[in-house]
């Protein structure tokens, strides 16, 4: 059993009202979350310091216009935050981040993490003329009778880690009928609760793990065995690799905005991967034609080698793919086998070793040529 | 100006690949470069061919631009010349920007025949994924629409085609590649092949094409589509300046920017290995964010979204295209090519600089002159 | 390791501490993490305020120093010099200029004082980042190269040559003296040309320090001050090596061609003759026409070509009030007439001799447009009336041009020309004979026109900075705040080989990177600011150091 | 050579440029200036032709490295008394005046004049600004250091007054000091004490000091410098600004019977200098024969008439009274014209400084009819003299520009270093 603040509120508010409390109380310094900028609709991850600004925060909003694992291991990459910042973070993003503090790339210390059960978000170019707030009932109604909600990104629909794994506070959104009147925010840790003590509220027992948990989970399970059973294994083969990723156009968008890809110069974007002219000639001369940029195949395939292993499955990469290649699922598909293989899921705990991933040299031959 | 006349068979797309393949045959270049249709059939890639064979599923001019040619022939180049020859077929703004790129050291052109198209504008990349069988043919529509659209393209191509005044691959263009196919003005009935240069002349001979033809039909087609789509672009652009001019407009607009830097990518002007706003620079202490964050209430993270556009814009501008390459890639469909083609017009004026119109125009930044800038000082 | 960081600031008497408050500068400073030592001192830059500085910095075995005083144009040096003597690098130092950047033009003292503050706090955001500079040695070679055996190449030749410095003198002819040999008489005492130049070869010959290389050219030149190679091939075709530490280019100049300019009718008509052909004339001895009689009526053209090229040869006026003193010391009763735009006769001699040609009866017309016909000269007066006067010899004194292979020299030595076609020197003032490659001079009318005693001026001004800055056995110690280029970020747009001025950036074909000569490169940071990808950056003004010290300069 | 030292005269851009030379070289030099400062006339513009770069940044840096070379001694407020001996060991007498104020402890933060109960003409601005009796002569001269002017300073002249002394923090201020007489061995001396120029009252048909707006060419180059009396306002007496501005070339050239040569381009360059202040000022620039030799000149001169400027040719010219204001009369061939103009600025003619014979007996050398010192050979030895070892560069030898200068100078250390030692 955990320890729950349970509130009159809409888990909205509640949540502002939480973040409120904790920069108020001047227990933390900023608040990470994300906010409506700008006033033209757009809405983007903010460091917020002042109340007044907090207003426009939107910390539940059905987006991912970038991944915070990414955002927080940049804004803790040169040490950690010396005042307590909270940031309200999805389970996914949150996983994302862990992988990276394993990794060095970011630091935990004087993080509180606040995450909820996700239940999901809408694709990005549903945010460019500002369509999600049109969807947002439909996106609540769902949500409370713990149904996946329709028109969010596929990898949304089969994401079945749902539940932030190592969130100090969670607030509980998926087969909550009255979210609009009450808010159960569970304080999973110490620390959680450490935080909020002082706001006023009544704090009760509570279990995470719910049955509309369990049944979300078994129906994202369904989903994402259609999404992969729809990809198809075959397509794995040369045919289907060169097949589904015939029309990529190598922007490298994929690892941009990757929070595993966390390279400041992609090794397929070195001086490594441009090649003299008479490597083409050779080429030219071998097989009567090729396709230029070259490498379009050995980088998916080498980001997936080095990626797979972490892969939270967060999505952003198809979602930004100007190609509309489902690079996510296929991701996510390797990713997990690699994974069950190690029997290692990223970003569940920082304790966690990452499981030396090796290949066969010879695994990816016919691939290479 | 002259040019030779041939006889389309089937359609412009095979009379030209026949062209080209006589090319081959004779020895005038030993490979094409040229768009073939992916194997799922719903996009197109730049291929390197030398076996005939492959060029089937070739399209000289393809309804998309999935990759901006110059950043093809750069991939090929980059390192030095080739020692065979290469045919390249591409669209006038991808030649520009290969010539450009060419200045910059990222694009070898010896041995390199550049062979340029009337162009119609591209679709956008999504329109055509998905849905190709629909979109080739509403492309087609377009591309013989040039006898009663005297826009030739219309709304349904990219933003940055509809405004394009550059789409001629000869003077009246501002770009100079060795041989230009022109398509107007044919009832595509024919096409016209028309030498740039010495070149593109003895090419002609040596495929013993006679080039002597007059192409006035062609040339006054394309001049009036020109003058049409100059109009059209002061108009857009005078739209545009509330969106460019100050720094609130510009922060409005890109709000919605996630930093992914597609634009970067896709950019062919954009060559560097590195972006100087992905590097090391650029990721500050933590107490420097929440400091920046305190100053104005709250920090949008990523921060320096904006920088990163307006450093870009500084970088290449003068350079720029106006290809339309960064905007087809934004997944948010930000105008980052009409506001890039808004201030790269602009800057290149101040100088009186085109970028691709020549090889021997050297870049204004490699150049100084007295007087140059009096306009901005003042 | 752990840096130990001291902040010293400086009152400067009144100058600071009047309008910037000392102590809570000092107070607010102290309060910062990773700041070590904090002192505050009357002067630092007097005798005593060093002597403390040091001192201090030994006594808490400091690693990193910020000064807040002055102008680093006043006092950088002091305080580096102060550093090394305390044991550390003087590149671990930075200087932050609370005076002039702030006491002394804010007003506000409030004001002054955050100001201050945030200055050393922006100085204390750089320094960790800097790295430690030392200075650099290389060996030198003091023999020197001159390109040219005119009047200028000797003289530098004869003032440079000595036991222990070698001179090799590449003439492309087969004859020392260059034009000079080629006139009568010299300016304003008529001695002879050739007693002087003759006089001069004699020396060059006899000199066992300078080798001669006749018929010879310069065929390719690497390197760099102290260290140049250079590839001559010699009038026995012969390619030799030279290795020299400097490079003298005196290769004079040559007379524009009148064929370009028909209106003065040479080669047209018969009797009309260059300046050269006249001295060539007066040489032999007889002023004569063609037909072999002397002529009665002479027409002296000044500013030929003037304004095609578009300046003054300066030397023109001059030597044709000699050409009229030739022909009245050889024709008394001729009648001579000069034509001429603007007398250029500048310096304290020259008037006194044109007022003495005039007095021997030599008549002078102001007029911008002349044109030679048959035997006679037209002319328009300033009026704008069109006059003739009939002449039976015309002497044409034609504009001053870069010698023929000026273009092709200065590619090969990286000298960028000028003004008229000219060579380019570093400084139109303070540098008149040293070009923006170190190592490289010019001197006489490669440079630009000019008379013989300017032109000697020159050869011995390049003997002066040769002299002065290349000594035999003494190390060059080249900039050390030089520029650098990443190899991993360059991508080989070489976009930089096109803005350095000191031909300091050389292309690495192999590797596709650009690469900095260090010796070359003096810091300008050109490079940088051309750069796109950020791989070049310059030593103590890195982007990341002005990155960091901007960013908490803006807080 | 025996004694390997040199001594040079005269601080000015030509004597700084020979002596940082010859410090490079390893040569111990004494460079001995007159006045109190260095830098000669070139400080005194603000802009020098044909690039019209700012004359004093041109230089400072050069100002600067005199003062922290190691191997170079300046004597400020000094002279040359006596100079016995020969090529190679020369001995030279110098008389160094006392400064007053210490240069080590000062830090010219120029506390002291504010107290100074004296003011007096500032003869740097040529008279048209007031300094004290312990003053800089511009602001950035350099060294930074005041010197106190013994023939007015009140302190000097019976009462006993030390509010400057009073006024310093550092005990800058030493009435103590004495002036010195010093020996100094060297083996070749360097001559750059440089020109004055031609006063144009001798010719009074300038009208100069008649007419309050007429100035001489230093005059309005002060007028101009922003360091100057009016910090660069370009103004008449009476206040307003020039609406006609009439430039005179070749003041006193009949006179002195030579062409100064820099007069025409120095000339040009005030065009730019009104133009810049007064974009519609009338400006009429009267000129004899344009004396613009080189590769770079004309084209200034061209592109300075593009600025918009008339080209007046004159044989006779003069200021002529009018019942408002004054008009420039000039004649040509037998036509002419007068000229209402209500501001006239004369380019005197260079001459030889005052004191240059006396320095020639001094230093045993001979001068030339117009009193420049003589150079061994006019075509072949221009920086020799008559008397082996001792060297002449810049104007002192004969009217030159600044690259000219520099050139000899760096020529006279070429002879001077060629002969070994």
């Amino acid at each position: 059993m955990t320890k729950v603040l349970k509130t009159n509120k809409s888990v909205e508010e509640a949540v502002k009202e939480l973040l409120k409390f904790l920069l108020k109380s001047g227990k933390v310094k900023g608040v990470f979350t994300l906010r409506k900028i700008n006033g033209n609709g757009a809405v983007a991850y903010s460091l917020i310091t002042s109340l007044d600004m907090l207003k426009d925060a939107v910390p539940l909003f059905p987006l991912m216009p970038a991944n915070a694992g990414k955002l927080l291991s940049n804004l803790t990459l040169r040490g950690s935050v010396v005042d307590p910042v909270v940031a309200v973070v999805r389970p996914c993003e949150l996983r994302a981040f862990i992988e990276l503090v394993k990794r060095k790339q970011g630091s935990l210390e004087n993080l509180l993490l606040v995450s909820s059960t996700c239940a999901g978000v809408y694709p990005l170019e549903m945010a460019v003329n500002g369509d999600i707030d049109k969807k947002l009932s439909q996106y609540w109604d769902a949500t409370k009778r713990g149904e996946i909600v329709p028109d969010t990104r596929p990898t949304c629909m089969g994401c079945e880690h749902f539940l932030p794994y190592t969130a100090d506070i969670t607030v509980t959104l998926i087969g909550k009928k009255d979210i609009d009147n009450q808010c159960e925010i569970f304080l999973n840790t110490e620390k959680g609760q450490q935080f909020v003590d002082g706001i006023d509220g009544e704090f009760v027992e509570g279990k995470l793990e719910s049955e509309e948990v369990v049944s979300m989970r078994n129906k994202r399970k369904d989903e994402k065995k259609r999404l992969f059973d729809e990809i198809g294994i075959e397509k794995f083969g040369l045919k289907g690799l060169i097949e589904t990723f015939g029309k990529c156009i190598g922007c490298h968008g994929c690892s941009k905005v990757c929070p595993i890809c966390y390279c400041n110069l992609c090794y397929s974007d070195s001086k490594t991967y441009e090649h003299k002219p008479s490597v083409y000639e050779m080429q030219l001369k071998r097989r009567g034609g090729l396709r230029v940029p070259p490498d379009t195949i050995s980088y998916q395939i080498g980001r997936l080698t080095h990626v797979g292993i972490s892969c939270v499955g967060c999505g952003l990469c198809a979602d930004v793919c100007p190609a509309n290649i489902p690079i996510s699922t296929i991701f996510l598909k390797v990713g997990d086998s690699v994974q069950k293989m190690f029997d290692y899921l990223p970003g569940r705990d920082v304790e966690e070793q990452i499981p030396v991933t090796t290949f066969e040299t010879d695994e990816f031959v016919e691939v290479e040529d | 100006m002259k040019g030779a006349i041939l006889n389309v068979t089937e359609n412009i797309a095979k009379t030209i690949i026949n062209f080209l393949e006589k090319g081959l045959d004779k020895k005038c270049f030993d490979a094409v470069l040229i768009p073939i249709k992916v194997p799922a059939g719903d996009s197109f890639a730049w291929v390197l061919v030398q076996n005939k064979s492959l060029l089937k599923d070739a399209n000289p001019l393809p309804p998309v631009m999935p990759v901006q040619g110059a950043k093809a022939l750069s991939s090929i180049t980059k390192m030095g010349k080739t020692n065979r020859k290469i045919a390249a077929i591409m669209r006038p703004c991808e030649v520009r920007a290969a010539v450009e790129l060419s200045k910059l050291e990222q694009v070898n052109l010896e041995n390199i025949f550049l062979i340029s198209i009337d162009c119609p504008g591209v679709l956008p990349l999504k329109d055509y994924l998905g849905r190709p069988k629909e979109a080739m043919d509403k492309f087609n529509k377009i591309l013989h629409s040039a006898q009663n659209d005297i826009q030739w393209g219309n709304e349904s191509t990219r933003p940055a085609c509809q405004v394009c005044d550059k789409f001629i691959g000869t003077d009246i263009g501002f770009c100079q590649s060795n041989l230009h196919i022109g398509i107007l003005g044919t009832e595509d009935k024919i096409i016209f092949l028309i030498p740039n240069n010495e070149s593109g002349k003895s090419i002609l001979n040596e495929m013993d094409i006679e080039a002597e033809k007059s192409v006035d039909n062609w040339e006054k087609k394309a001049k009036e589509i020109i003058e049409v789509r100059k109009k059209k672009r002061k108009e857009v652009q005078e739209r545009l300046k509330s969106e460019v001019m100050g720094i609130d407009n510009l922060l409005d607009t890109f709000s919605k920017c996630i930093n992914c830097h597609n634009c970067r990518s896709a950019c062919p002007i954009c060559y560097c290995r590195q972006c100087y706003f992905e590097s090391e620079i650029m990721k500050l202490p933590s107490d420097d964010y929440l400091m920046r964050a305190d100053s104005k209430g709250a920090l949008r993270f990523l921060p320096d979204t904006l920088l990163f556009h307006l450093g870009r814009m500084t970088h290449m501008s003068l350079s720029c295209v106006g290809c339309g390459a960064c905007e087809d890639a934004c997944p948010m469909s930000i105008d980052v090519s009409q506001i890039f083609n808004f201030v790269a017009d602009n800057s290149q004026e101040l100088f009186n600089y085109v970028p691709g119109k020549s090889v021997e125009e050297s870049l204004p930044l490699k150049t100084y002159e007295e007087d140059e800038l009096h306009k901005v000082e003042i | 390791m752990e840096e130990k960081i001291g902040v010293y600031v400086c009152e400067c008497g009144p100058n600071i501490a009047d309008n910037v408050d000392i102590d809570r500068v000092m107070k607010t400073i102290s309060s910062l993490p990773d700041v070590d030592v904090v002192e505050r001192h009357k002067l630092l830059c007097s005798e005593n305020g060093k002597k403390f500085l040091k001192e201090s910095i030994q006594k808490h075995g400091l690693t990193r120093i910020v000064v807040a005083a002055c102008s680093p144009k006043q006092h950088e040096v002091t305080f580096m010099k102060v550093c090394e003597e305390a044991g550390i690098n003087p590149y671990f130092f930075q200087l932050t200029n609370i005076r002039e950047q702030c006491a002394w033009i804010i007003t506000d003292k409030e004001l002054a004082t955050e100001r201050a503050i945030r200055y050393i706090r922006a100085a204390l955001r750089r320094i960790p980042f800097h790295k430690a500079l030392v200075k650099k040695e290389i060996e030198t070679n003091p023999d020197v190269l001159v390109i040219g055996g005119g009047i200028a190449g000797m003289e530098a030749s004869l003032l440079l040559a000595s036991g222990d410095r070698k001179i090799h003198l590449v003439e492309k002819t087969d004859v020392l003296g260059g034009k000079v040999k080629e006139l009568d008489k010299l300016l304003p005492r008529m001695e002879s040309s050739l007693d002087i130049i003759s006089q001069r070869i004699q020396e060059v010959k006899q000199s066992e320090d300078i080798k001669l290389y006749t018929n010879s050219e310069v065929e390719e030149v690497l390197g760099f001050l102290g260290n140049f190679v250079v590839k001559v091939k010699t009038g026995e075709n012969k390619e030799l090596e030279l290795r020299v530490g400097a490079i003298v280019v005196a290769t004079g100049f040559s007379m524009l061609n009148l064929k370009q300019l028909p209106r003065y009718g040479y080669g047209q008509y018969d009797n009309v003759y260059t300046a050269l052909e006249f001295e060539r004339m007066n040489i032999d001895g007889k002023i004569l026409r063609k037909d072999g009689k002397p002529p009665k009526s002479i027409g002296i053209i000044h500013c030929v070509g003037r304004e095609e090229r578009g300046y003054c040869s300066g030397v023109c006026c001059m030597y044709c009030l000699k050409f009229a003193n030739y022909i009245k010391s050889k024709l008394p009763d001729a009648n001579v007439t000069e034509f001429y735009q603007d007398l250029s006769i500048p310096g304290k001699a020259r008037q006194k001799f044109y007022e003495d040609t005039k007095a021997k009866g030599v008549n002078f017309i102001r007029s911008n447009e002349v044109e030679v016909m048959d035997k006679v000269i037209k002319y328009k007066t300033e009026e704008g009336e069109e006059k003739t006067s009939s002449v039976d010899m015309v002497i044409l004194a034609p504009a001053i041009e870069p010698s023929g292979d000026t273009a092709k020299l200065a590619e090969m030595l990286r000298i960028s020309q000028g003004d008229g076609g000219f060579f380019q020197e570093e400084h139109p003032k303070l540098a008149p004979v040293s070009t923006s490659m170190e190592g490289i001079f010019i001197a006489g009318c490669s440079q630009g026109p000019k008379n013989i005693p300017e032109s000697i001026v020159q050869a011995q001004a390049v003997a002066g900075r040769i002299l002065s800055s290349l000594i035999p056995g003494k190390k060059l110690e080249p900039e050390i705040k030089t520029s650098e280029i990443s190899e991993a970020l360059c991508i080989g747009c070489q976009t930089c080989l096109e803005v350095c001025t000191y031909g300091a950036i050389y292309f690495d074909e192999m590797k596709r990177v650009s690469v900095v000569n260090e010796v070359l490169c003096r810091g300008c940071g050109n490079c940088v600011g051309s750069c796109p990808s950020g791989a070049a950056s310059v030593k103590h003004s890195t982007t990341t150091q002005l990155h960091q010290e901007v960013v908490e300069a803006l807080r | 050579m025996d004694n390997r030292n040199i001594l040079v005269i005269g601080a000015g851009v030509a004597g700084i440029n020979a002596s940082l030379s010859l410090a490079d070289s390893g040569r111990k030099v004494y460079l001995v200036e007159q006045t109190s400062y260095t830098g000669g006339t070139v400080i005194k513009f603000e802009k020098v032709f044909s690039n019209l770069e700012c004359a004093t940044c041109m230089v400072a840096p050069k100002q600067q490295e005199l003062l922290t070379k190691e191997n170079i001694e300046l004597f400020t407020i000094t002279e040359v008394l006596k100079v016995e001996g020969s090529l190679g060991n020369f001995v030279v007498k110098v008389k160094k005046r006392a400064r007053y104020v210490d240069l080590k402890a000062c830090i010219g933060c120029s506390a002291c004049f504010e107290p100074c109960p004296v003011s007096v003409k500032n003869e740097f601005e040529e008279g048209l600004s007031e300094r004290k009796a312990i003053y800089i002569p511009c602001p950035g001269a350099l060294p930074n250091v005041p010197a106190i002017d013994t023939e007015n300073c009140v302190r000097f002249n019976g009462k006993d007054c030390k509010l400057c002394e009073e006024a310093c923090m550092f005990e800058a201020i030493d009435f103590e000091q004495k002036d010195e007489e010093i020996e100094l061995k060297v083996g070749a001396i360097v001559v750059a004490t440089g020109f004055s120029s031609l006063d144009p009252k001798e010719i009074p048909k300038y009208g100069y000091r008649k007419f309050s707006d007429v100035y001489s060419a230093l005059e309005f180059e002060r007028m101009f410098a922003s360091n100057g009396p009016t910090t660069g306002e370009i103004k008449l007496r009476n206040g307003e600004s020039p609406k006609s501005v009439a430039i005179v070339h070749c003041v006193g050239r009949e006179e002195k019977g030579y062409c100064s040569t820099i007069c025409c381009m120095n000339s040009l360059k005030f065009v730019h200098y009104l133009k810049e202040k007064l974009p519609d000022v009338k400006i009429s620039e009267f000129c004899s024969d344009l004396c613009i030799p080189g590769k770079s000149y004309e084209k200034f001169y061209e592109q300075t008439k593009t600025m918009g400027v008339d080209i007046i040719r004159f044989d006779d010219i003069a200021v002529k009274e009018e019942e408002k204001g004054m008009s420039v009369k000039y004649k040509i061939d037998d036509k002419g014209g007068s000229l209402p103009v209500d501001m006239v600025i004369l380019s005197p003619a260079l001459e030889p400084r005052k004191d240059a014979s006396k320095l020639a007996k001094i230093l045993g050398i001979s001068q030339d009819e117009h009193g420049f010192f003589a150079e061994k050979h006019s075509e072949i030895a221009s920086v020799e003299t008559s008397r082996e070892g001792i060297f002449i560069v810049g104007c002192a030898q004969d009217p030159k520009d600044i690259q000219d200068s520099v050139a000899q100078s760096e020529a006279a250390v070429g002879k001077i270093l060629s002969l070994g030692g």
